[in-house]
């Protein structure tokens, strides 16, 4: 094994050891546990850079690859694709370490949430770099069992009926995925993933049993990604505490899913054969209704995490939407859309676990005047919720940008139309929350005294930095990426990248 | 009719009516008593096959597999005794399923079809 | 990078906000400071277009055709409302929350800087939107309810205006293969006739810019959050960012490449604005009102020139225009110019007469030098707005004849509107001053503030400046150029001009006179407007409220409920008992010992009678 | 390779040895008993791994007369699964029966039935006489409900007696058809058997007989009466060995006689019947398990459940008799099913052994009282964790190949219903492995007792009553976990993390597997070491 084979390995460990050997900390050493946890992060992001300088400038290939003796090979492989999703999840990885370390200051069983959080993100960098769809399962079902315990984190009657909810959905989903993965390794025998698809070359695959399949892995997907009659998990999970939260939206679990849908779409089937097969229409009906009922229920939440999950719902489609879309520039979008989309919704999580960290504020009504009492993580909250809006020069707009041409390009005018309302939408469940914080007097009507500040004081009080740092770097990173979009090593330039085809699997 | 069906059959009917008792019968004793006659039946088949091939001499092979057979029978059926004594000291009866009774699960199925065991049959 | 930093100079000061000691700086002279570089870059003149294509989506910034002229309009108003912002502030009326003022003043500043030099589709949506977007805060900026509400409509609109002009940029942007404007319009040039994408891409466009435009329908924005924002945001508001509209559709649509249907649509919306402003707003008491509706009006006549530009095929190749080639795009330009200056000045002037008590004799000048401003925009003679008014005509008379001639005709009557809109102005100042009454709809201590008030110098100069501004820069530019179209324009008519100058404004005075005389202190009716915004409000509510007690609104509508499902299997009376009693069966030894048997038989049964 | 009569006689004299010792040197006895035979293992099954299948006649006698051991592939993996149980359950069953005097008091006693039981196991994996597996088979059946009485409560007094006259009754049935067969062929050793078999009524009875008779003993769906409350009554190391072990010997043979013995005589309806059975056990079993309330009863009916998985293969390999054999599917039942046997083996002792430790920590074990086991007890969560996932067959686990196997070859072979059923038993067994370890996060303090759950599901009514319970007297003390000997959880989380490391190595064993019986290897994938060592 050279260089290339151990360095995936080595990204893919640095958060699995990192995890098992905090498990064996004992509660109280603290100091242990986040010199340990953010050596692993730093390792992580350390080989993912590593990588992503060897795969975009020296042309080289990482892949380590294990025979199971089973029909199939385990294969971590680093594309373009999946090291736009490692990025992803190796820095936001490193932040929400930070960010948790502050936020669960004291709080009791921290071992194992640090534990699980470790293991959560090795999973979902091994989503990242699966190099088939057996690997990627393995890790996608993995990822599901390591964020259950995320969840029902603080075992109140919620928070496991909110586990219990994720569960159902999870399992059933993977169940489904079992079957179809199965089902097309019967049929299609083992494979790679492979940009612009494999089915599409194989004579012996029949179209109905491709449909059937294409059903059953999007079934499958269709959980994590939150589409539309299978979202009920995702606002159920809000109870689990922010650090949490920031993860399952931003990096690890609805993005797993969105992932997959991409991997599925293009690079296991490819665009062309699905179009082929006439799958694609159903999946496009479905993401535009998620991506617009998710809106929908947006509007109607009072409470914030709520909000933003159901946010989530919606922007996590767009995702798909790229993968669905016909033109290439959607596909951009889409995949610009999978950094954006983290970056900005991990920035609105942060946000508001300030906000109920620091001033137990739960609910949108009782934001009025935030802006003055914390100007900093306002203005982090207000620069990601833009963003998502879709306002410029946020790194949301981008992404609509490409995906809404992507759609004309390809004769598909209905994805502006919902592109349109979607964003019409998201201005409507976001711009009264800025305008609440930023206009509206502090009426010293709090959630209740936070812990260190008098109940109704209307002074400036802002969160610890450990809280802060990440939030200002995230909020850093969505400006920046819309800012810097044309930037050839931007989220949307390493897009155009993958969806020109470079870097994908020889 | 050869001899062999004449122990055959025997040997069938004994099983069956073993098998029969074992399944009607909720007394444990009883039971017990039924298993042992499906294994008198099982023995009467093994040894009939000894004289199966009318050869000039008994099979030996049957007759030792009825000799540990009827000692791994009664090794099992001692075992069984012993068990059902310490049931009968511990509880007072000896009926198993009557268990599910005293605890109330299944009184409405118990009732019928409890005929055929008397409450008062005692044990060794 | 020239032209970043002159974009990018308001938001460095803007970054001065964030520290205490430096934040005065900013919130003070820093308002006025900040366009200097862009006013000196309009006048010195830029060099190599900018070319970054890291920033945003590969962005070009550079004067292009109307560049230069915008930027030179938005750096003179914007330091003149900064000035007067800053004096404002210095003489304690200009409200609260001056730093929260500065910041939006600033972000804003920025935005509309850099929508007059980009030159593609992404930067000028990026500037577009941070322009828009952050004169939300100016607007609202009082926080008085009527400001909220301005300021909620305001938002509101920019958010569908700006979600329709992306979408028309989508397209245009996919069409083209470029995000260019240049590439753009050339792509637009060629459209055929019917509904296709290219009429898409025109009603987006006319929709989006629209909204920031005041076209006839989606104005309904302007007379409300014209009057609730402070005075100098007002100013820029109605002398700049609502000409950006107008930019957009100049930068975006193929001009003069004879697209007759769409140039009489946007002549006849204009067209209709103009008559419709001024019917609607010389009513009404407030006069900054008064000046949002003649701002609409007067947007009216813009997007009416701008359709005759579209309407009329030119002899040239719509690249090589140049400016001063065309009299109705060079006119239009001046237009742009006069109305802006005009405008903003007498937004500022209404507010330096509100910010004092002033002694009758100060109060005369104010409104001597109000009543000139309105001059030039009802279109006097020797003024700018003559000028503008001749450009129209002339462009008018390049249509096809029976559209020429109605429109030649119809002209001047605008002018009237406008008179009779000064007219009432002037006399709702003069009232205001003298009667000496607090509006009613200031906040209490924006009121307090305002009677504690002194005048800053700065106010008046900045009101001044502009004034001088309005009234010399169109015969200084005669003396100057006296060869071009503008000499001829002014020159050529003579005394016929004089009387077309003069008799609309006549009819226009006399109107004024008559109303006042028969409707002379009476109370302020709702508008038209009003109306239909209120109806829609009303709807709106009612949706809302139908939506939130609608069964979709719950909490488990739209997704299949595992658990439930789950539940209620699981916790149904037959699983609760079924299962167990089955279960209780299968300890029994004789339903064990029956099954066993049928099994055995069943077993035997299947294999005898496979293996026959 | 007189190694194999070793397997069977180390865990014997070990038994004698411990009979005949007194205190904790029985114990010790025990373990060095246990270590030696899973070592004794270790050179056989190395040996089978070169050159393929062993035979031997013991005393040099031949097959009518001799008793004769053979050992593949098969047997060999039963064997290592035994190995690694059995010695995992003596070093827990060390620290368990360490513990206070009612737990002490049954050591003498458990060490010898064990080792005697063991001894009897692994007969039943190296015989090849059908009647010296009926006399194994009693040995082990004799030894199961001896430990399952050692509590010698009244419950596990009945219900071991209830398991005696099953096996007892099973065994006779089993006898029977030996009987029959011996009577029809002449012959017990089933290599003659095979030869000899035909079509003829008596022969087709027998199998019938000897089918029915395991099918007892390994408590498929209808005839599974007596396993629940055994194993739930048993300690927990007894459990282990119950669960994860003996049931399997009867499956094993199961094996024999249908694809040794009578692969002829075999029907594909037959075989679809035992899989209907298996289908109703994989859903049964896990339904009720899902509703249980007691931790044990939960995991021994989570027994019945993952047993009814093994039966797929008799339906999968029947239909075209010999044939099927050729396809590339048979071998992936095979292994799947294979898979499946040490997945639950392994995982089900794990839970048992881990069940054992919580009962032995909070002094029940009813899953209401489990509160915060998760922060007291972590090692213990993650092993009934990372057991439930071999269990559920998630990945990476034995368990997630042995499904992946079983799936792949009920689609490759187009009997698809079985994947259906797969799936549905896979979110069932997820339903109650997260029942428990929901129970397991519920807060000590119960901070929010007040807060009802929203919807009125079945955890949140548990959880609710868990929480009223919690306000009632007990709330000024939470119940003391009494500690439990780091030895035992370390010897269940062993368990579980080689269910993990075993779905990392399947190649080995699909090698060792499939070589013996001529099965094409399901892949394109290399096999490791020889193919095709002689068979006899």
């Amino acid at each position: 094994m050279t260089m290339t084979s151990w360095l995936p390995l080595i990204v893919l460990c640095s958060s699995l050891f990192t995890g098992l050997i905090i498990f064996l900390l004992p509660e109280e050493r603290s100091g242990w546990r986040t010199a340990l946890n953010m050596t692993g992060a730093t390792v992580k992001v350390v080989g993912v850079f590593v990588m992503a300088w060897g795969v975009l400038v020296q042309g080289a290939v990482y892949e380590a690859r294990f025979t199971m003796g089973l029909g199939f090979d385990f294969v971590l492989h680093v594309d373009l694709l999946s090291l736009a999703f490692v990025s992803l999840s190796s820095n936001l990885w490193f932040l929400t370490t930070l960010y948790a370390v502050g936020y669960l200051e004291g709080s009791r069983n921290r071992s194992r949430f640090f534990g699980f959080f470790s293991l959560c993100v090795t999973a979902s960098t091994g989503v990242a770099l699966a190099g088939n769809l057996i690997t990627f399962f393995i890790f996608y079902e993995f990822l599901t069992l390591v964020t259950y315990p995320l969840v029902i984190h603080q075992g109140t009657p919620q928070a496991l009926a909110a586990g219990r909810t994720y569960l159902w959905y999870a399992m059933s989903a993977g169940a489904l995925l079992f079957l179809g993965v199965v089902g097309l390794q019967t049929l299609a025998g083992p494979f790679d993933f492979v940009s612009g698809g494999v089915l599409g070359g194989m004579d012996d695959v029949g179209q109905w049993e491709a449909r059937v399949i294409f059903a059953l892995l999007i079934c499958g997907l269709a959980v994590k990604t939150a589409f539309v009659p299978l979202h009920g998990w995702l606002p159920a999970a809000m109870v689990a505490p922010a650090p949490v939260s920031a993860l399952l939206h931003a990096v690890a679990v609805v993005k797993a899913g969105a992932f997959g849908v991409l991997r599925v779409v293009q690079d296991v089937f490819g665009k062309d054969f699905a179009a082929q097969i006439g799958v694609l229409e159903p999946l496009a009906a479905v993401v535009a209704a998620t991506i617009l009922f998710g809106s929908l229920r947006a509007l109607m939440q009072n409470e914030l995490k709520r909000r933003l999950a159901y946010s989530t719902v919606s922007q996590v489609s767009y995702i798909a939407l790229g993968a669905v879309v016909l033109g290439p520039l959607a596909t951009v979008g889409g995949l610009a859309h999978l950094v954006h989309q983290g970056i900005m919704k991990v920035t609105l999580f942060f946000c508001a676990g300030i906000f109920a960290q620091s001033r137990n504020i739960h609910r949108i009504d009782q934001m009025d005047g935030l802006g003055r009492t914390m100007p900093v993580t306002m203005a982090l909250f207000t620069i990601a919720a833009l963003g998502m809006i879709g306002v410029p020069p946020v790194a949301g707009f981008v992404s609509k940008w490409y995906l809404a041409q992507g759609g004309i390009q390809a004769g598909q005018d209905w994805v502006v139309a919902v592109l349109v309302l979607s964003s019409l939408l998201n201005a409507a469940y976001f711009l009264p929350i800025l305008h609440r914080a930023w206009f509206r007097p502090c009426s010293g009507n709090l959630g209740g005294p936070g812990p260190e500040t008098a109940s109704g004081s209307c002074g400036i009080w802002e969160a610890p930095w450990m809280l802060l740092l990440p939030t200002l770097a995230t909020a850093f990173f969505s400006l920046a990426a819309g800012v810097f979009a044309g930037w050839e090593w931007s989220p949307l330039g390493v897009a155009e990248l993958i969806s020109a085809g470079r870097g994908a699997f020889p | 009719m050869t001899t062999f069906l004449v122990y055959s059959l025997t040997a069938a009917l004994l099983a069956g009516l073993g098998v029969h008792g074992l399944i009607t019968r909720r007394h444990l004793l009883r039971q017990i008593m039924a298993l042992n006659v499906i294994a008198g039946g099982v023995f009467l088949l093994l040894i009939s096959t000894a004289y199966r091939n009318q050869g000039d001499f008994a099979d030996p092979v049957p007759q030792a597999m009825v000799l540990t057979g009827i000692v791994v029978a009664i090794s099992s059926t001692a075992f069984a005794l012993a068990l059902l004594r310490r049931i009968y000291v511990a509880q007072g009866q000896a009926q198993d399923e009557a268990q599910d009774e005293a605890q109330g699960q299944a009184q409405m199925d118990a009732q019928a079809n409890d005929v055929s065991t008397p409450r008062d049959e005692s044990t060794p | 990078m020239i032209w970043l930093f002159v974009i990018g100079f308001p938001l460095l000061t803007c970054c001065l906000l964030g520290h205490a000691r430096t934040r005065d700086l900013a919130a003070g002279p820093g308002l006025w400071l900040a366009s200097f570089p862009a006013l000196g870059l309009a006048l010195v003149g830029g060099g190599a277009p900018g070319v970054f294509p890291a920033l945003f989506l590969e962005t070009t910034l550079h004067f292009g055709l109307y560049g230069r002229f915008f930027l030179l309009l938005t750096s003179m108003l914007w330091t003149a409302a900064g000035l007067f912002a800053w004096s404002a502030a210095q003489s304690g009326s200009g409200g609260r929350d001056q730093f929260r003022f500065a910041f939006f003043f600033l972000v804003t500043l920025s935005g509309n800087l850099g929508v007059c030099v980009a030159q593609d589709l992404a930067s000028f949506y990026v500037f577009f939107a941070m322009m828009s977007f952050a004169a939300y805060g100016l607007i609202i900026h009082d926080q008085t309810p009527k400001a909220l509400h301005a300021g909620k409509i305001y938002l509101i609109m920019t958010v569908i205006g700006e979600v329709l002009l992306g979408a028309a940029f989508f397209y245009v942007g996919v069409m083209a293969d470029s995000l260019l404007f240049a590439d753009a319009a050339q792509t637009l040039a060629s459209a055929e006739a019917g509904w296709n994408r290219n009429a898409l891409v025109f009603s987006l466009a006319l929709v989006g810019f629209g909204i920031k435009a005041g076209v006839l329908g989606l104005h309904l924005w302007l007379p409300l959050a014209h009057p609730a924002a402070p005075t100098a945001a007002s100013a820029v508001l109605s002398g700049v960012m609502i000409k950006i509209g107008l930019l957009g559709w100049l930068q975006l649509f193929p001009l003069f490449a004879g697209q007759e249907s769409w140039g009489m649509v946007m002549a006849w919306l204009g067209l209709a604005g103009a008559v419709y402003a001024a019917a609607a707003g010389f009513a009404r008491h407030d006069p900054k009102t008064i000046l949002a509706y003649s701002s609409v009006s007067q947007m009216g006549l813009m997007i009416m020139a701008v359709g005759f530009a579209l309407a009329v095929g030119g002899p040239w190749a719509w690249d090589g225009l140049a400016l001063g080639a065309d009299p109705l795009l060079s006119g239009l330009l001046v237009f742009v110019l006069v109305h802006g200056l005009a405008k903003a000045s007498l937004f500022l002037g209404v507010g330096l007469a509100k910010a004092a008590r002033w002694s009758r004799s100060q109060a005369r000048l104010i409104l001597v030098g109000l009543a000139a401003a309105g001059l030039v925009l009802a279109g006097a003679p020797f003024t700018g707005g003559a000028l503008v008014k001749q450009a129209l005509k002339s462009g008018a008379g390049q249509l096809s004849p029976i559209w020429s001639d109605f429109f030649i005709a119809v002209l001047p009557l605008t002018a009237v509107g406008t008179t009779l809109l000064m007219a009432m102005f002037l006399w709702r100042v003069w009232w205001s001053m003298s009667v000496n009454v607090d509006l009613p709809e200031t906040h209490p201590e924006t009121a307090q503030d305002f009677e504690s008030a002194k005048t800053g110098l700065g106010m008046v100069v900045a009101w001044g400046g502009l004034l001088i501004l309005v009234l010399g820069v169109v015969p200084l530019a005669f003396l100057a150029l006296p060869g071009s179209w503008l000499g001829m324009g002014l020159a050529a008519e003579g005394w016929k001009g004089l009387w077309d100058g003069l008799w609309p404004i006549a009819l226009g005075l006399a109107a004024t006179g008559l109303f006042l005389r028969f409707n002379q202190g009476g109370p302020e009716a709702n508008g038209l407007d009003d109306l239909v915004l209120a109806a829609v409000e009303r709807n709106a509510a009612r949706l809302h409220a139908w939506w939130w007690s609608s069964p979709y609104c719950e909490p488990a509508c739209g997704t299949i409920n595992l658990v439930a499902w789950s539940d209620r299997i699981l916790q149904s009376s037959w699983m609760q008992t079924v299962p167990d009693r089955i279960e209780r069966r299968l300890l029994y030894w004789h339903t064990v010992g029956v099954l066993f048997v049928g099994f055995v038989l069943v077993f035997l049964a299947v294999t005898w009678w496979s293996g026959r | 390779m007189t190694l194999a009569a070793w397997m069977i006689l180390v865990p014997f004299m070990g038994g004698v040895a411990c009979l005949l010792l007194r205190g904790r040197a029985v114990a010790w006895v025990g373990l060095a008993a246990s270590a030696a035979t899973a070592w004794t293992c270790l050179p056989l099954l190395r040996h089978v791994w070169h050159s393929g299948p062993v035979r031997i006649d013991l005393g040099g006698w031949a097959a009518p007369l001799g008793i004769g051991l053979y050992l593949d592939g098969l047997g060999a993996m039963f064997l290592l699964l035994t190995a690694i149980v059995g010695l995992l359950v003596g070093v827990y069953a060390l620290a368990f029966f360490g513990r206070g005097r009612e737990y002490a008091r049954m050591e003498p006693y458990f060490w010898p039935v064990w080792l005697v039981l063991w001894g009897g196991l692994n007969g039943v994996y190296l015989s090849v006489d059908v009647f010296n597996v009926y006399v194994l088979l009693e040995m082990v059946g004799l030894g199961a409900v001896g430990l399952t009485v050692l509590s010698g409560t009244n419950d596990s007094l009945v219900a071991g007696l209830r398991y005696l006259l099953a096996t007892m009754f099973g065994s006779l049935i089993y006898l029977l058809g030996v009987a029959l067969l011996y009577a029809q062929t002449g012959h017990l050793d089933i290599f003659l058997l095979a030869d000899a078999v035909d079509g003829s009524l008596p022969v087709l009875v027998a199998f019938g007989l000897m089918t029915g008779g395991l099918l007892i003993k390994a408590a498929l769906l209808p005839f599974h009466f007596w396993l629940p409350p055994a194993h739930a009554g048993a300690p927990a190391p007894v459990s282990a060995i119950l669960s994860g072990m003996v049931t399997k010997a009867s499956f094993f043979l199961l094996l024999r006689i249908w694809f040794v013995v009578f692969p002829d005589v075999t029907a594909p309806v037959a075989g679809q019947l035992l899989g209907v059975l298996g289908a109703a056990a994989v859903l049964w079993g896990s339904l009720q398990a899902v509703r249980q309330t007691r931790l044990k009863l939960l995991v021994a009916y989570s027994t019945v459940g993952q047993l009814g998985y093994l039966f797929f293969l008799f339906a999968l390999l029947t239909p075209a008799g010999g044939e099927a054999w050729s396809e590339g599917w048979a071998s992936m039942a095979w292994t799947g099913t294979v898979f499946h046997v040490f997945s639950h083996g392994l995982a089900k002792a794990a839970l048992f052994m881990a069940a054992g430790c919580l009962v032995l920590a909070m002094g029940t074990d009813e899953l209401a009282a489990m509160r915060d086991i998760a922060g007291r007890l972590p090692v213990v969560t993650f092993t009934l964790g990372v057991a439930g996932v071999s269990l559920m067959g998630l990945p990476p686990s034995v368990g997630f190949v042995a499904k992946w196997m079983l799936l792949k070859a009920s689609l490759a072979s187009g009997q698809w219903w079985w994947a259906v059923v797969i799936a549905m038993g896979g979110l069932l067994t997820a339903a109650y492995v997260f029942k428990i370890l929901s129970f397991t996060f519920v807060p000590v303090g119960g901070h929010d007792a007040n807060a009802r759950p929203k919807a009125g599901p079945k955890a949140g009514r548990n959880v609710d009553q868990g929480a009223n319970e919690h306000q009632g007297p007990k709330n000024s003390g939470v119940p003391e976990l009494r500690p439990v000997p780091a030895l035992m959880t370390l010897a269940a989380l062993t368990l579980a993390a080689l269910c993990v490391l075993f779905g990392f190595r399947a190649e080995e064993v699909i090698a060792l597997l499939l070589r013996d019986m001529g099965l094409e290897p399901p892949f394109d994938a290399v096999l490791i070491g020889n193919i095709g060592g002689d068979r006899p």
